[in-house]
């Protein structure tokens, strides 16, 4: 069934365009909105697409890109699993004249003819703007203010930089204190239980900076569970908005959330149709996100599709 | 307390090679040795003697290094050595043969020989030169194997000769075999004592552990006796008549001796009109019996009499459905069954003691108790625990009657001595109160006084209605106990004679020799 | 030393209590409150309840994952197995037009269950009726079973809204969270089903000698299907816990790596991987201090970088000192003097006390 | 049991049955292959085979090693935190820039093999579980990777990028030069095996170890060396893996402990040891590439079906070599 993907690689231009694209893994729901969001631009798109789903494994993203290399596909689009560790097989798709596009996280490579674009959003930013947020919120502050971060996946890209994107803003304002940082692995039970010793740990806490949603989501029910009101007694910042987020953003829950946006899909077609053809595209193309306040969630929530 | 008569049973003027003084070893709940000493001379075989458990691997094991004295001092070749393992025992001279056969099972038999030697050059083994060696090797010992085959395709009693011709090999200052005989039959082990007493005239030291007396006389030129982990004496055997020998082992007077004899009269052999208990009908399964006629009657004792390696077992675990024959049926009761699993067959009340207690018959881990009630409570299914005080009951029952040591039922069988275990595995089956009982060497490795126990307890089996079927190499043994003795040979039933007052052992040999009833 | 020190620190429980204890005054001299235990709404309060209470699962896993691991084999399904049932249980409720309906949830509750033994038995029917190595035919479903459990909630994460759900894994009863109260009762179940009845033998029998056991008349391949089945049943429920706690069903995390906790709970318990004999108060107590071990982490504020280091280096301590052979080692070395002269007495003396 | 199964072979022309598990993985595997070119154009070039070697290079060095460790009948959990660990510490050297390459590569290649040895000395003197003591190697190698850093380091070092990008080409078709390290390896491992004395007691240990013991075979030094192998073996797994990805990143091979074990045990290696083969494992690996690609070639499957995908090939795997009586029935003892 797939002999069109086989030796023939006279492509005419108005021919159907096939992208292969090397998915991280289904770790998150945010990761799985993301996916979905591909398949179905590529589908309205009437682009044929070769998905693979690299379980979370960097090693199986450039087997991956090897085998479309091997299989001809017009255009590789792939989420890097880390920035670094491409440059090799990038190397070959270049000389195999298959142009790649970046989605979600650089690549850490001197030679910026590798890619023809990296499209995705900044994780420095969205800390960044939680920070900022904060310092805003808390400009009379005259007591010390405690924060407590709840930190994504040790180690992984996105705690890495939403780590140091919050602590770089908040630096503005040296009331604000960093008094416990612990990593809740980015899932619910994580941000639950940690921050249940959170709480038993110390009295007096007045932020949680959670490093998504998720986390913060579980947090949220320590927060209850010890007796405090979250959003009033504990003032509550994450990063992704999805829709339970949202939710709790609405209900005045939560009090901040930086977006993260995982619907690249669209975008995603524009560039390869536009690679495809040889158009110039520029070296970096942001996502389109924002952030949200209680008042923005109550608007933004019904029309939310993830 | 020990009549120790060093001086008259050694040379004057030879120093031991071995020399163990005072040595001490316990375990967690068991003093195993208590102050043992223990001499080896150059150029002489030596018998070690002692009841089940009475510390004879124990002191073994001490020497080689396997276990580590509490105290005592031990002198190799004039040189006090005290030895970390096995390995180092072996590099200064020591080869060992143990109790329980150690060998590798998913090694070929070369391999299993020549272990840790392997002929080299460069490093690299030659595998040619290996097999060359080791089938040499086994032809000195008239043994004639597929080197290459696994290990564990063949029976105990070859993997026996083996791990004899492995220790061998090892060009030892000292031999050890700690009851090399107990699954040999008698040309094998008129072979082995070929083999030691050419190892014994070129100086080599020979330590030898067994439970049969006659071999004992045959071979041995000095014993030394221990009983509940002290030493009782040391003698030429020349000196010390067979009857003071077991008197030393037993510590009791003469008593055992007549259980014996009253196990040796047997009740007359008129059973064949009897109620028929299990019956073949040309049942078989390739490769493993021939297809064979065999008719069990109630209270029968059926001895299976064959050379090593003749297909008894394999016939054994057709009656029980450790296997699955292939051809034939089997009746038990009059009623025609398909035994596909033991369980089947436990149903029907047969029993199945394997010759095998280490693979096949103990759970090492389990206690002493669990061990015995298993099969019962197996029997009873899990959902209805036998009760605590009858468990208490049948198991201080026969830990008495087969003299189970330590008598504590809550030990792990595996602290167990080899001949102990070996008696627990039989008060498993005694207690499912078997109609039909498979008895697979029952008596290996035991000692005198539990042989006779076990003996008169197999013919008061059959007294109260128990079939028996009885495998023994001991072809006296076979012929004392049972009503009928069925010859293999070659994998096939080849004669069934009845036991009466014409057949002996030299009957049966013949049998065995020509292949064809006379 | 006492006679009866020696027959105390001779207890296979022993030095994991000591450990546990350890790790919990370790904690009070970080935090005096540690131990402090409140009244708040009704409830119990406090980080030891939060300890007991979040090793629930990891108990209940790890009482199944022992009658798998007696029996000589082991289950690394399990993890798989939480996501599932907790998936399909949320799955269940969210259909549900009151979603605080206790008919629903029971039939959430009962089909979480249901799908969890199936999945059990077909591990047990790998291992037990084909024949394929416990390791192997589990990480079949280890690795098939999350994306069963992400092609149920189809990669979201499903959340849900029902209180007598919730009360599974974040609720109380008579002040104690319940979570506990399944805890205690599954494993007083377990206790009573193996060591009230025959069961703990011949599953014993089976993993120390599978032949031996086969020919004393044990239907060894019934007792596998079992503990298989078993063990995917504690996971189940175990799945209802960790998915109630948050309201929440997550394919790609419930349960995640929760099969080397519990195998580690196991062991730490006493119970040896080559099978034979298992001991269930030594896994409880081996989930309980894997817990307090990461409550620790949490609570002493031990940064995430060093996190693992500090689990490594307890872990090995744990089972070190728990090991004879080394027990035996640092007794010489304090006892024995440099000359190693034999030891008879002082070792005799040990041994007798 | 065992007295029957020798008669089963009839006698003329057979295969040593010892062989049998590793000819049905070869046989499978080139069914699977078939089906891959059927079904795909693409797949019959030769260079999707040497791709695999290319990708899965670093696996199978450390499947090598684990079928060490394995034959003995233990087990090694930490291989993937030892490869993350080594590539993690190359890449930390490299970076500071003041440690030449060489002295780079012989520091992350020391690690693993002592780790291996600590980890061995525990098993054996101390008689704990291997599962458990490796277990906690793997936490201690993944922290110290987050320990050093808890970003993505990537190495410039022109050695290491020559070693990552240049090709040995034949004709159209290329390896890398890490395929002939792996290469090395496995006839190193499978020659160690075969031919030498330590190769042999690890077969006999794994047999059963306290015959072995009583053989007076030395079953401490050859534990603790298996463990030092895996270690070894694992490093180099790590150097190939920096090279590969030109970086070290502290959660790079998460449980990579499973595929490996998978491998080897797909190419005919029992866990309860005693019995297996480097040649069997080479397979493995290239079963499990060959899954991958196969998966990938087909690219519509989504995430969760891709799991129970490979899943399933994994069962259907491993059911028709149990079926085709390649594997002996698992012993459900440890003993
Ligand atoms: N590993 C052990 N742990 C605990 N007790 C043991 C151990 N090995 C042996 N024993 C005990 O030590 C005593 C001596 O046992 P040993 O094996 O030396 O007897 P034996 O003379 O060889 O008997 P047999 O003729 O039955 O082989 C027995 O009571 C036995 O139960
Ligand atoms: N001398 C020999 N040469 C080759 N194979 C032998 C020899 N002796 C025995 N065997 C093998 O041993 C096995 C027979 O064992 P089996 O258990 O049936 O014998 P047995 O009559 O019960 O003897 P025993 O119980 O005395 O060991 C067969 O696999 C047979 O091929
Ligand atoms: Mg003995
Ligand atoms: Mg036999």
């Amino acid at each position: 069934n797939n002999s069109d993907t086989g030796g023939d690689s006279g492509s005419a231009a108005d021919e159907k365009i096939t992208l292969g694209f090397s998915q991280v893994g289904a770790e998150s729901g945010w990761r799985t909105a993301n996916t979905t969001s591909i398949k179905d631009s590529a589908a309205k798109a009437g682009i044929d697409l070769k998905f693979d789903d690299a379980q979370g494994k960097q090693e199986n993203q450039i087997t991956a890109i090897r085998n479309f290399i091997q299989q001809k596909v017009d255009v590789i689009a792939f989420s890097p699993k880390v920035e670094t560790g491409f440059e090799t097989v990038l190397k070959e798709a270049k000389d195999a004249g298959i142009p790649v596009i970046l989605t979600d996280r650089a690549v850490d490579t001197p030679d910026k003819t590798l890619y023809k674009t990296f499209l995705g959003s900044d994780f420095v930013k969205e800390g960044k703007a939680s920070g900022d947020w904060l310092v805003n919120e808390m400009k009379g502050a005259t007591a010390d203010v405690n924060i407590v971060e709840l930190q994504g996946t040790t180690g992984s890209a996105p705690a890495n930089d939403r780590k140091k994107g919050f602590a770089d803003a908040i630096a503005a304002n040296p009331k604000l204190k960093i008094i416990a940082s612990q990593t809740g692995n980015f899932e619910r039970a994580g941000g639950k239980a940690v921050m249940e010793q959170f709480l038993k740990a110390n009295p007096k806490i007045d932020v949680l900076f959670a490093h998504n949603d998720d986390m913060g989501l579980g947090a949220l029910e320590a927060i209850t569970a010890a007796g405090k009101v979250p959003g009033k007694d504990i003032k509550i910042i994450t990063i992704d908005a999805v829709k339970d987020g949202m939710q709790a953003l609405a209900d005045g829950k939560f009090n901040f959330i930086a977006e993260c946006s995982p619907l690249l899909g669209p975008q995603l077609m524009e560039l390869v149709k536009k690679v495809k053809k040889g158009e110039s595209v520029p070296a970096r193309i942001e996502t389109q996100e924002t952030t949200f306040t209680q008042e923005q969630a109550k608007a933004a929530l019904p029309t939310r599709q993830y | 307390m020990a009549d120790t008569t060093l001086a008259d049973t050694m040379p004057a003027d030879t120093m031991p090679i071995v020399s163990m003084t005072g040595i001490d070893k316990t375990f967690p709940g068991v003093t195993a040795l208590t102050g043992v000493d223990f001499r080896l001379l150059p150029g002489e075989v030596h018998a070690l003697m002692g009841e089940n458990g009475a510390g004879k691997s124990t002191l073994i094991k001490v020497l080689t290094g396997v276990y580590e004295a509490d105290a005592g001092s031990i002198v190799l070749a004039g040189e006090p050595v005290r030895f970390t393992g096995p390995l180092r025992a072996q590099a200064a001279g020591i080869s060992t043969v143990y109790q329980e056969v150690n060998l590798c099972p998913n090694l070929s038999v070369a391999e299993n020989i020549y272990l840790g030697r392997q002929p080299r050059s460069l490093g690299r083994i030659r595998w040619g030169t290996l097999r060359r060696k080791a089938r040499e090797l086994l032809g000195r010992l008239e043994l004639d194997l597929d080197v290459n085959r696994r290990l564990d395709t063949y029976s105990l009693a070859v993997q026996q000769m083996v791990a004899i011709a492995r220790a061998i090999d090892l060009d030892p200052k000292v031999l050890i075999l700690d009851e090399p005989t107990s699954s040999l039959d008698a040309g094998e082990v008129a072979q082995l004592f070929r083999v030691m007493r050419s190892l014994k005239d070129a100086g080599i030291a020979i330590l030898f552990v067994t439970h049969f007396l006659d071999q004992v006389y045959e071979v041995s030129d000095r014993i030394t006796v221990l009983r509940n982990g002290r030493l009782v004496g040391e003698y030429a055997t020349a000196d010390l008549p067979q009857l003071a020998l077991v008197e030393r082992m037993i510590g009791k007077e003469l008593e055992v001796l007549d259980r014996i004899e009253e196990a040796d009269k047997r009740p007359p052999a008129a059973l064949e009109r009897d109620e028929v208990v299990a019956q073949a009908d040309g049942l078989g399964r390739k490769g493993a019996v021939a297809p064979f006629n065999l008719t069990i009657h109630k209270g029968q004792v059926v001895g299976l009499a064959g050379l090593l390696g003749s297909g008894r077992t394999e016939l054994a675990r057709l009656f029980f459905g450790a296997d699955k024959a292939d051809t034939g049926h089997l009746r038990i009761d009059g009623k025609q069954v398909a035994l596909r699993t033991p369980v089947a067959a436990i149903r029907r009340d047969v029993a199945y003691c394997s010759e095998n207690r280490a693979a096949e018959g103990l759970v090492a881990e389990l206690t002493v108790r669990e061990n015995i009630i298993l099969a019962l409570q197996a029997a009873r299914g899990w959902a209805r625990p036998v009760p605590r005080r009858r468990q208490d009951e049948l198991v201080d029952k026969y830990i008495k009657a087969l003299s189970i040591r330590p008598a504590n039922p809550d030990l792990p069988v595996r602290n167990l001595s080899g001949g102990n275990q070996q008696k627990v595995v039989l008060a498993r089956w005694l207690i499912t109160e078997p109609r039909l009982l498979i008895l697979d060497e029952p008596t290996r490795g035991i000692d005198i006084g539990a042989k006779a126990e076990i003996q008169k307890l197999v013919v008061e089996l059959s007294d109260g209605g128990m079939a028996v079927l009885f495998i023994s190499a001991e072809l006296e043994e076979v012929l004392r106990l049972s009503h009928k003795v069925v010859v293999m040979r070659d994998r096939a039933a080849v004669g069934e004679l009845t036991n009466d007052d014409t057949l002996d052992a030299d009957r049966v040999m013949e049998v065995i020799a020509s292949g064809a009833q006379p | 030393m006492s006679a009866r020190w020696k027959v105390l620190s001779a207890h296979h429980l022993f030095w994991p209590v000591v450990v546990l204890v350890g790790l919990i005054v370790a904690n009070v001299i970080y935090r005096p409150s540690f131990v402090s235990i409140e009244m708040r709404d009704g409830h119990l309060y406090g980080s030891l309840i939060d300890i007991v209470r979040l090793s629930a699962p990891l108990i209940l896993v790890g009482l199944g994952m022992t009658m798998v691991i007696a029996t000589g084999g082991i289950d690394l399904s399990v993890g798989s197995v939480v996501a599932i049932s907790g998936a399909i249980a949320c799955l269940y409720i969210s259909k549900q037009p009151d979603q605080n309906a206790v008919g629903g949830v029971l039939i959430a509750v009962v089909l979480g269950l249901l799908v969890a033994t199936v999945l059990g038995i077909w591990n047990g029917v790998l291992v037990a009726g084909i024949g394929i190595q416990p390791i192997i035919a589990t990480l079949i479903l280890m690795v098939a079973g999350r994306g069963l459990a992400q092609l149920i909630t189809k990669g979201q994460i499903i959340t849900i809204n029902s209180s007598p759900y919730k009360l599974i894994g974040a609720g109380y009863v008579l002040a104690v969270p319940f979570a506990i109260l399944i805890a205690a009762a599954v494993t007083a179940l377990t206790w009573a089903l193996t060591r009230r009845s025959a069961l703990g033998m011949l599953i014993e029998s089976v993993g120390g000698n599978a032949e031996a056991s086969r020919l004393a008349g044990i239907r060894s391949r019934r007792f596998m299907l079992f503990v298989y089945a078993f063990s995917a049943f504690c996971a189940g429920i175990a799945g209802f816990m960790v998915t109630s706690n948050v309201s929440s069903a997550d394919g790609n995390n419930a349960g995640l790596w929760i099969e080397l906790d519990a195998i580690l709970a196991v062991v730490i318990g006493g119970t040896s991987l080559a099978g034979g004999r298992f001991s269930i108060s030594g896994t409880v107590l081996g989930a309980l201090l894997i817990q307090t071990l990461t409550t620790t982490v949490y609570a002493m504020n031990i940064s995430p970088q060093t996190s693992l280091l500090f689990k490594a280096l307890v872990v090995i301590a744990v089972c070190l000192i728990q090991a004879p052979k080394f027990r035996a080692a640092l007794g010489r070395r304090r006892r024995r003097p440099p000359t190693a002269a034999p030891t008879t007495d002082l070792t005799k003396v040990g041994v007798n006390a | 049991m065992t007295t029957v199964e020798a008669t089963r072979q009839k006698p003329g022309f057979h295969v040593p049955r010892r062989f049998v598990p590793v000819i049905a993985t070869a046989v499978l595997l080139v069914v699977m292959y078939v089906i891959g070119i059927s079904q795909y154009q693409a797949f019959s070039d030769p260079q999707v085979l040497l791709n695999i070697f290319i990708d899965r290079g670093f696996v199978l060095v450390v499947a090598v090693g684990m079928t060490f460790v394995l034959l003995t009948g233990g087990i090694d959990l930490s291989v993937g935190s030892v490869v993350a660990m080594t590539a993690m510490v190359s890449a930390w050297l490299l970076e500071s820039g003041s440690v030449p390459a060489g002295v780079v590569l012989v520091i992350a290649l020391a690690i693993g093999p002592t780790l291996g040895f600590l980890m061995g000395c525990i098993i054996h003197y101390f008689e704990i579980q291997p599962f458990i003591v490796t277990l906690a190697g793997m936490f201690f190698a993944r922290g110290m990777c987050t320990f050093i850093s808890d970003e993505a380091i990537p190495i410039k070092n022109e050695f290491w990028v020559k070693a990552a990008q240049s090709r040995i080409r034949f004709g159209d078709n290329f390896i890398s030069p890490s395929v002939i390290v792996v290469f090395v390896v496995v006839l190193i491992g499978a020659a160690v095996l075969a031919y030498t004395r330590f190769g042999r007691n690890v077969y006999a240990i794994g047999g059963d170890q306290q015959s072995a013991m009583l053989m007076g075979l030395p079953v401490g030094r050859t534990k603790i060396a298996v463990y030092t192998i895996s270690g070894f073996c694992s490093a180099i797994g790590g150097i190939l893996l920096s090279f590969y990805t030109l970086s070290g990143d502290s959660l790079i091979a998460i449980g990579m402990e499973l595929d490996v074990i998978a491998a080897v045990v797909i190419g005919g290696t029992l866990l309860t040891g005693g019995s297996g083969y480097v040649f069997g494992t080479v397979l493995g690996v290239l079963v499990l590439g060959v899954i991958q690609t196969l998966i990938t070639f087909d690219g519509t499957l989504n995430s969760w079906w891709t799991r129970i995908v490979i899943g399933g090939l994994l069962f259907a795997f491993i059911l028709l070599q149990r079926l085709t009586g390649a594997t002996p029935r698992a012993r459900s003892a440890g003993g």
